[in-house]
């Protein structure tokens, strides 16, 4: 005999196959919402089979005791609920997939709850034992989900308007965010005789502020400077002139982390360009390194003005016109007795469009061979 | 069999660790007949080239020294430790003695059991770190080379310099033997392409790893010609045990000439000979990744090889000289026939200089080897060069493919490589 | 007893993502270094908010000891509260990060960098996620054994947490590479 | 969420609300009165899990023998074809992987979870639940790690998984990706698993017990899992930055980017090497207790043993850097390293020297047990001395990966470790399962054990030194010398040799089914033994003892059963062990409180084990995964350590949870 319960269950079931159908003909096959309400269908049937299996909603019992139970059945949100999540779910699937996903994770839950609510409270005559059921099967489920709900609520709004505001704006809030929680702590730690109705409202108040201040924050996007940010890719390119560049070499490096295998030391001094390689102890004017060779290059600065190495890797022809572009490679602007690393990897040899050289922009007419062969 | 006079006791030795003491105590009244069988071992025991006790230049002298002074004495130590077990075993069976006296111990005793070992193991200590500094000299090089793994085979690159008087003008590049002169300090300067490798002649020095994005010393010196065996010894993947080396030590006078030789662009083959069509195959196919210095295209420019374009290590053998080498492949195979490589193997070594330098004959060249290899390469030593499974490596083979060549092909090509001394 | 040696091992655990990071910081061959994008004052305000947390679960642990349980369960929603506000900065400072060209695998350092953080970030979710739900235990009055140890552990752990926020805020954002 | 769990289960939690009788729970019941496969499955009882580890163990035991037979025919003969280079380096990764992870140390826990407790004096573990946790969690992680023989290859790098070699472009299967996360799960199952016992050891202590009065065997298992609880997080550093590697595209061993591969290995052998220790030392502590009994007679110098173990645990963690002298570190760290080494060796011999004693001046009786523990010192002796030969660093750049290495920790690991593991099989089999193992197959399989062992690993020092090379899939003639006595000859040995051990170790298995079948029901005190496990029943009641122990000495049950004549100061029997575990039970305890069984740790380890498959299959399946995880820790965490009365069917009014024991006359 199929039960009251597990007919419920697999009402859903069906009606979520069902869903699945009309979205995976109407919108999109592989969609993630198709996945989402067979899921639903899956779990709904296998709660069904199993509720169906012990027997637990047997209504010809069951309906006897609530005969008898002298406690009506408590008031219910998820009801409620489970509209709600409708109509996002409905909203969702013509406007935004993100809306759409909350619709269902919204439903699941008003689901699962009122399922589970509506079985405990037959369980018993004794609606203390009926709480104490409810609240065994489904506790460890409610804290950590509506924990975790509550951080990144609170993490995801904070962050959108800290996006939006200056950075200096930016720690000023944070500052008055967090004093402010502080204070409203201290404050109903000290006033014992505060009235419950007032601490609800500013914590009503407080969440409010933060969800509308940081949806409307979303809304407005991100403050200039990080858009262009995004939009120009400040650091993605090296620039190799003789002066300081504004972004590649702002705030540089001034030691190297890389001690050990270093092909070649370069050095500045008193207006001298110099290598040394691993394993001689005399200075060399050629640096070989092998073809499509990790190397690591160190460049030592060691006069007053500032300086940068360059590696020159010979031309490439750019698209179909024939444009020659140069290839180079180089450290950012180095201090005196400041030390920069140079990582190469060379896939083609010197002979195919050198030479290669070592050069430093501003000591002219010196350089330091790069043969890779 | 080995002349070297050191070489039974060192077997004697060894075998007393795989032998004798782990089943000593296990039946004692064999370990008669087992010591007779050690020395009759210690006998018969022919050298593997890659023996480890059998020092060819003074840095694996050096290591052999600290062997001889740890082996015997953990030897000893052994014995000595086996004896006592095999005493207690032995004296103190159950023949229906009372139950002993509960003693829980002897602090005298047992500090002097620890300082025992303690001082013994200092004494070693002293050694070893005496040992660990010696090796690590490089200050008195006379000759570097860079040394660089990739799966799976080794490439050597000689950077311009003079050593014992002989100019190497300009870089040369080689790939599976190791070319040293004798009595000279060389430093390889060790990294790799891919994954880590590990540089390893037993004859001439410990091993070293080749780690990418690191340059790795290791200094190696043979104090006579000949040939030395090695392999790599670190794990680095799928042909791991097909990836070995060869070291060459040649009287600085061969040396000479083999640099004099390597220096040299290939020359253009006869016209209308097999090789010439052989040099067409090699351009339309091999030239994608092996470079062959001076080799020119039909409209007179350099062939310049892409390995980079279609291996993920971006280097391929050069192949140049590759009748100078007798091995190919990683040194994985011979491109000699076995008689000649016998012949060059055994040479004494005044004679070694001139056989090596002779390179691969056509009656020595091993067809069978090398035209299994250009008929299907990753049949013979497993590469990843399945065009359908490159999606992780950027679409490009670690290993050479099959280039499905005709037999026609094949023949010329081999031709061809062959002109190439 | 447990949780002390569960604070050990988890001691390792940020030393071996630490060192990862000392190790990797000034390897860049592209992209931006850390002393190009990172915001010291922001930071130094979100890790003051972090100690003031430390404060408050030492307030939510006394109280809970002399068995004050409206206060403590203030204190823990508070301690709570400046954990997530923590998160959502570090959230801010990621986004900001991303959008300046720094994404998770751009270069050695941001590897390293955002799996540190990252990892210390989802410790402190993982203990927001526990004081919330310990307040919500605590008034549905469901707990299992001593309250006031139960408590008193998390608070260990919180304490934890923030200690190697000290370290790391040290270590990556004010030494300079 | 270890931290809400109480260590010791409390009186019944009183309920709020009025129960009203006639009603269950439902599903959402407690699998309190489980009975069939269920009572094992939910079961928090030690001992239960214990056996569990232990069939788990021995199943992979068997599954990485298979594996290293595969690899010995392979190389019997040069150019060996019966496995591809691919399928070989799979295998012998694997072998290594299942034998350290799925073999040697759920073998330990079997032996730590079982006796610990036994030996403590202690009802039960410090943390039942976590305990089951800790188990579900390592099988998790083998179920995890070998699925991916059936998913597109198992993992191929090497059970060191050295990168880049490791890395998505050089392994590219998914097989790297099962291993990662496969020991990250069975690490954090130790992990768990070794937090629970060090808190077992240093709170649940029978009274009287101090920690010098502690059995030796406690002693080990107490420095392992403070090995394990300061190593493992060092290899989730690792591993974290591998799978993060592989999964999600980060760059730390990219070395384009100038990553440094020796990063990897750094972490890998900081844990690697105590893992060695972790291996090792349980087996030390079982010989420990088998020796004294058989040689009726105390161990020789117990403070020595104890402290030589520590500082083995402690010195264990400065010497990672041997295993990469080959590597490039620079002279300082490796002399430095090399002399580290060397101090290892000393507390080693102190141990051997201990032993050694101990058995002199004894009775010793030859017992299967006993055999397989001297067998241990012997072979555990060479492997050591050739430890001793590669801690000297240069001798070692020519030993280091080669057959010698392979030759060592095998004579370390399967004569040290894995004899150790036997000898606690046939002492402890008894005690376990009631019945005494056969003693007469129990030589045949020591001695198979012994020959195999010796021709199969013996035969790899001279092949090491000799100049083959470990992990290859093929060995060649052009290398392999001449004469009678080169590769060809040594290589046919070990692999003939491992048939004889396969063979030695089958007589076991036998032995294990002729037991079940006809063995012959076990005295009391079989051996005369020393320690507490002995003074209650075997196979030992659910609740351990009768009668909480007090203890007054060291081996507390032989002076419960010999006293010094006053006069003569002969030893004297003044009982037997079955008249002591008799008046145990005469004088049993009223009330024993027993933690209850539960749902949530397996339910935990499925949910890891799905975010483990979401890894590598996508993001959907992971989020199915940490729901599963938080919403079963959850429950872990609000679920009382005793079961109320309303979990019974039909419910309890009180005291189910309660063992009321009738005396027995």
């Amino acid at each position: 005999m199929i039960t009251t319960g597990s007919k419920y269950c697999f009402g859903i079931a069906g009606l979520g196959s069902l869903g699945a159908l009309i979205y995976m003909i109407l919108i999109n096959p592989s969609d993630v919402g198709v996945l989402a309400l067979l899921g639903i269908a899956i779990a709904m049937s296998i709660v069904g089979g199993v509720t169906q299996f012990t027997g637990d909603f047997d209504a010809d019992t069951v309906s006897d005791a609530i005969t008898v139970s002298a406690s009506a059945p408590a008031n219910s949100m998820w009801p409620l609920l489970l509209a709600l999540g409708g109509v996002l779910l409905l909203v969702g699937m013509t406007t935004n997939p993100i809306i759409f996903l909350l619709g269902i994770v919204v439903i699941v839950a008003a689901g699962i709850e009122w399922a589970l609510q509506s079985w405990a409270e037959r369980a018993s005559e004794d609606s203390a034992f009926n709480r104490f059921v409810r609240e065994r099967a489904l506790t460890s489920l409610e804290l950590p989900l509506l924990a975790g709900g509550a951080v990144a609520v609170i993490a995801i709004a904070f962050s959108r308007i800290m996006l939006a505001v200056s950075p200096e704006n930016g720690a000023i809030i944070f500052i008055v965010v967090a004093t402010a929680v502080l204070a409203v702590g201290f404050l109903i730690a000290v006033k014992t005789n505060l009235k419950k109705t007032s601490i609800t409202a500013v914590c009503v108040l407080g969440a409010v502020a933060l969800l509308v201040s940081g949806g409307i924050a979303g809304q407005s996007g991100n403050r200039e400077q990080l858009v262009s940010a995004a939009a120009e890719e400040h650091y993605s390119h090296k620039d190799c002139e003789e002066t300081a560049s504004k972004y590649f070499d702002k705030n540089s490096e001034k030691t190297v982390s890389m001690k050990s295998g270093i092909l070649a030391t370069i050095r500045v001094k008193d207006g001298k360009l110099s290598a040394q390689l691993i394993g001689l102890d005399a200075p060399v004017a050629t640096v070989t390194v092998a073809r499509s060779n990790q190397a690591t290059i160190l460049f030592r600065n060691l006069d007053d003005e500032e300086h940068r190495l360059v590696a020159n890797l010979g031309v490439k022809k750019v698209g179909e016109t024939g444009v020659v572009e140069k290839i180079v490679d180089c450290t950012q602007m180095t201090g005196k007795n400041q030390t920069q690393a140079l990582l190469l990897k060379i896939n083609k040899p010197s002979a195919s469009s050198g030479p290669y050289t070592f050069t430093v922009p501003g000591l002219e007419g010196q350089e330091i061979a790069l043969v890779v062969p | 069999m080995s002349h070297e006079g050191t070489l039974p006791v060192s077997k004697q030795n060894m075998t007393i660790f795989g032998g004798v003491k782990s089943q000593g105590r296990l039946n004692r009244k064999k370990t008669a007949v087992m010591a007779f069988g050690v020395l009759f071992m210690a006998g018969c025991a022919r050298d593997a080239p890659q023996d480890t006790w059998q020092p060819k230049g003074e840095n694996a002298s050096n290591i052999n020294t600290l062997q001889w002074i740890v082996f015997p004495l953990a030897g000893v130590v052994g014995v000595a430790v086996f004896a006592l077990i095999g005493f207690v075993l032995w004296r103190y069976r159950d023949k229906g003695q009372a139950i002993p006296h509960q003693s829980h111990g002897n602090p005298a005793v047992e500090i002097t059991l620890t300082i025992i070992p303690a001082l013994i193991l200092s004494v070693v200590g002293v050694f070893t770190f005496r040992g660990i500094f010696q090796l690590a000299q490089t200050n008195d090089t006379q000759m570097v080379i860079n040394v660089t793994g990739q799966q799976w085979w080794w490439e050597y690159d000689y950077p311009a310099q003079v050593v014992n008087g002989v100019e190497i003008s300009q870089p040369i590049i080689t790939a599976g033997q190791l070319v040293i002169p004798t009595d000279t300090k060389v430093l390889l300067r060790e990294t790799s392409r891919d994954v880590i490798h590990s540089y390893w002649i037993p004859a001439l020095n410990g091993k070293k790893d080749a780690v990418p994005g690191r340059i790795n010393l290791l200094r190696l010196q043979a104090y006579k010609p000949g040939i030395y065996a090695g392999q790599c010894t670190e794990f680095c993947g799928l042909s791991h045990a097909n990836m070995r080396m060869e070291a060459v030590a040649l009287e600085p006078a061969d040396f000479a000439t083999w640099v004099a030789n390597q220096q040299r662009n290939a020359q253009q083959p006869a016209q209308a000979s097999l090789a010439q069509e052989g040099e067409g195959v090699f351009l339309n196919q091999c030239i994608r990744c092996h470079q062959v210095n001076g080799l020119k295209k039909a409209d007179g420019t350099a062939a310049i090889a892409a390995p980079d374009e279609n291996v993920y290590s971006g280097a391929a053998p050069n192949l140049t000289h590759l009748m100078s080498r007798n091995t190919f492949a990683g040194a994985a195979f011979d491109l000699v026939t076995s008689d000649c490589r016998k012949n060059i193997w055994t040479a004494s070594p005044e004679q070694f200089g001139a056989a090596y330098l002779e390179g691969v004959s056509p009656k020595c060249l091993n067809q069978t080897n090398l035209r299994r290899w250009l008929r299907n390469a990753p049949e013979m030593k497993p590469m990843y060069a399945d065009p359908t499974k490159l999606a992780s490596s950027d679409g490009k083979y670690r290993g050479m493919p099959n280039l499905n060549l005709s037999e026609s092909d094949i023949d010329k090509l081999v031709a061809y490589l062959s002109t190439l001394k | 007893m447990a949780m002390w040696l569960f604070l050990g091992s988890e001691c390792l655990l940020f030393g071996g993502l630490i060192s990862t990071y000392m190790l990797y910081r000034g390897r860049i061959t592209q992209g931006p270094r850390p002393s190009q994008i990172f915001d010291i004052p922001f930071t130094s305000v979100s890790s003051f908010v972090l100690l003031m947390s430390s404060l408050t679960m030492v307030l939510a642990v006394t109280s809970t000891q002399r068995r004050d349980y409206e206060r403590s369960k203030l204190w823990l929603t508070v301690t709570a509260l400046l954990g997530a506000t923590f998160v959502g900065g570090q959230v801010y400072e990621f986004t900001a990060f991303y959008n300046e060209g720094l994404g998770f695998t751009t270069n050695l350092f941001s590897s390293s960098f955002y799996t540190l953080t990252g990892f210390h970030g989802v410790h402190v979710t993982v203990g927001v996620i526990m004081l919330m739900a310990l307040r919500g235990i605590i008034s549905k009055n469901r707990d299992t054994g001593d309250r006031a140890e139960v408590v008193e552990l998390i608070g260990l752990y919180w304490h934890f947490v923030d200690i190697v926020w000290i370290i790391i805020f040290t270590l990556v954002y004010l030494i300079p590479a | 969420m270890a931290i809400i769990e109480r260590p010791t289960p409390t009186a019944a939690i009183t309920l709020r609300a009025p129960v009203t009788p006639a009603q269950s729970m439902g599903i959402v019941r407690r699998p309190v009165t489980s009975t069939g496969w269920k009572s094992w499955v939910f079961t928090v009882d030690h001992k239960k899990i214990g056996i569990m580890y232990g069939v788990f163990a021995m199943f992979f035991f068997i599954v990485g023998g298979v594996e290293a037979l595969l690899i010995r025919l392979q190389l019997a003969t040069p150019d060996g074809k019966v496995l591809s280079a691919d399928l070989y380096n799979q295998m012998f990764t694997m072998h290594a992987t299942t034998m350290i992870f799925l073999f040697a140390m759920p073998m330990a826990a079997a032996f730590a979870n079982y006796f610990l407790p036994l030996q403590l004096g202690a009802r039960d573990v410090a943390f039942p639940r976590l305990n089951a946790l800790g188990l579900w969690l390592l099988v998790a992680g083998g179920l995890i790690l070998n699925a991916s023989w059936f998913l597109g290859g198992a993992a191929d790098g090497g059970w060191f998984m050295y990168s880049p070699n490791s890395g998505p472009v050089f392994s590219p299967s998914n097989g790297v990706d099962f291993w990662t996360l496969g020991v990250q799960i069975a690490g954090f199952g130790s992990l768990i698993g070794s937090i629970n016992l060090i808190v077992t050891i240093l709170n649940m202590r029978a009274p009287g017990m101090t920690l010098m009065k502690m059995p030796v065997f406690c002693w080990m298992i107490l420095v392992v899992q403070f090995l394990l609880v300061f190593s493992l997080p060092v290899i989730t550093v690792a591993l974290v930055l591998l799978t993060f590697q592989r999964s999600f595209g980060a760059t730390f061993f990219d070395v384009a980017q100038g990553a440094d591969p020796l990063l990897w290995q750094h972490l890998f052998w900081i844990f690697g090497h105590p893992e060695v220790y972790v291996l090792i030392l349980p087996a030390f502590g079982i010989i420990t207790e088998v020796l004294p009994t058989f040689s009726r007679k105390p161990l020789f110098g117990y403070p020595f043993v104890v402290f030589s173990g520590a500082s083995i645990g402690l010195v264990g963690f400065g010497v990672w850097s041997h295993h990469m002298f080959a590597t490039g570190l620079g002279p300082i760290s490796v002399a430095a390293f090399s002399i580290a080494t060397m101090a290892i060796a000393i507390p080693t011999g102190v141990k051997i020297f201990n032993w050694t004693l101990t058995m002199w001046g004894g009775k010793i009786w030859y017992s299967t047990a006993m055999k397989f523990s001297i067998g241990l010192i012997v072979l555990f002796t060479i492997g050591g001395l050739s430890g001793v030969t590669h801690a000297v660093a240069p001798s070692d750049t020519q030993q280091t990966d080669t057959y010698y290495i392979v030759a060592h920790f095998h004579y370390v690991l399967f004569g040290g470790m894995v004899f150790g593991l036997f000898s606690g099989f046939y002492y402890w089999w008894p005690k376990v399962f009631g019945k005494m193992l056969n003693e007469k197959l129990g030589g045949w399989n020591f001695w198979l054990m012994v020959i195999g062992m010796n021709m199969t690993f013996g035969p790899m020092h001279i092949l090491g030194l000799q100049g083959q090379p470990r992990r290859m899939y093929v060995w060649t003639e052009a290398r392999a010398g001449e004469g009678l006595f080169n590769f060809g000859f040594w290589n046919k040995i070990a692999s003939l040799g491992s048939l004889i051990l396969t063979i030695g170790i089958l007589f076991f298995l036998i032995n294990i089914v002729y037991t079940a079948r006809k063995g012959k029901i076990a005295p009391l005190d079989p051996w005369d033994a020393r320690t507490l496990e002995w003074i209650t029943t075997s196979p030992p009641k659910e609740h351990n003892f009768d009668r909480i122990p007090v203890v007054h000495h060291l081996d507390d049950f032989f002076h419960r059963k010999y006293q010094e004549d006053a006069t003569t100061g002969e030893l004297v029997q003044i009982a037997t062990g079955e008249q002591l575990v008799r008046a145990e039970e005469a004088n049993a305890d009223a009330h024993i409180h027993l933690p209850s069984p539960s749902y949530w740790p397996i339910a935990i380890a499925v949910g890891v084990g799905t975010l483990g498959f979401g890894v590598v299959y996508g993001v959907p399946i992971m989020i199915v995964g940490v729901l599963m995880i938080l919403g079963s820790s959850f429950g872990f965490v609000l679920e009382p350590s005793v079961a109320q009365d309303i979990d019974y069917d039909p419910p309890a009014s009180g005291g189910q949870d309660t063992k009321e024991l009738a005396p027995l006359g």
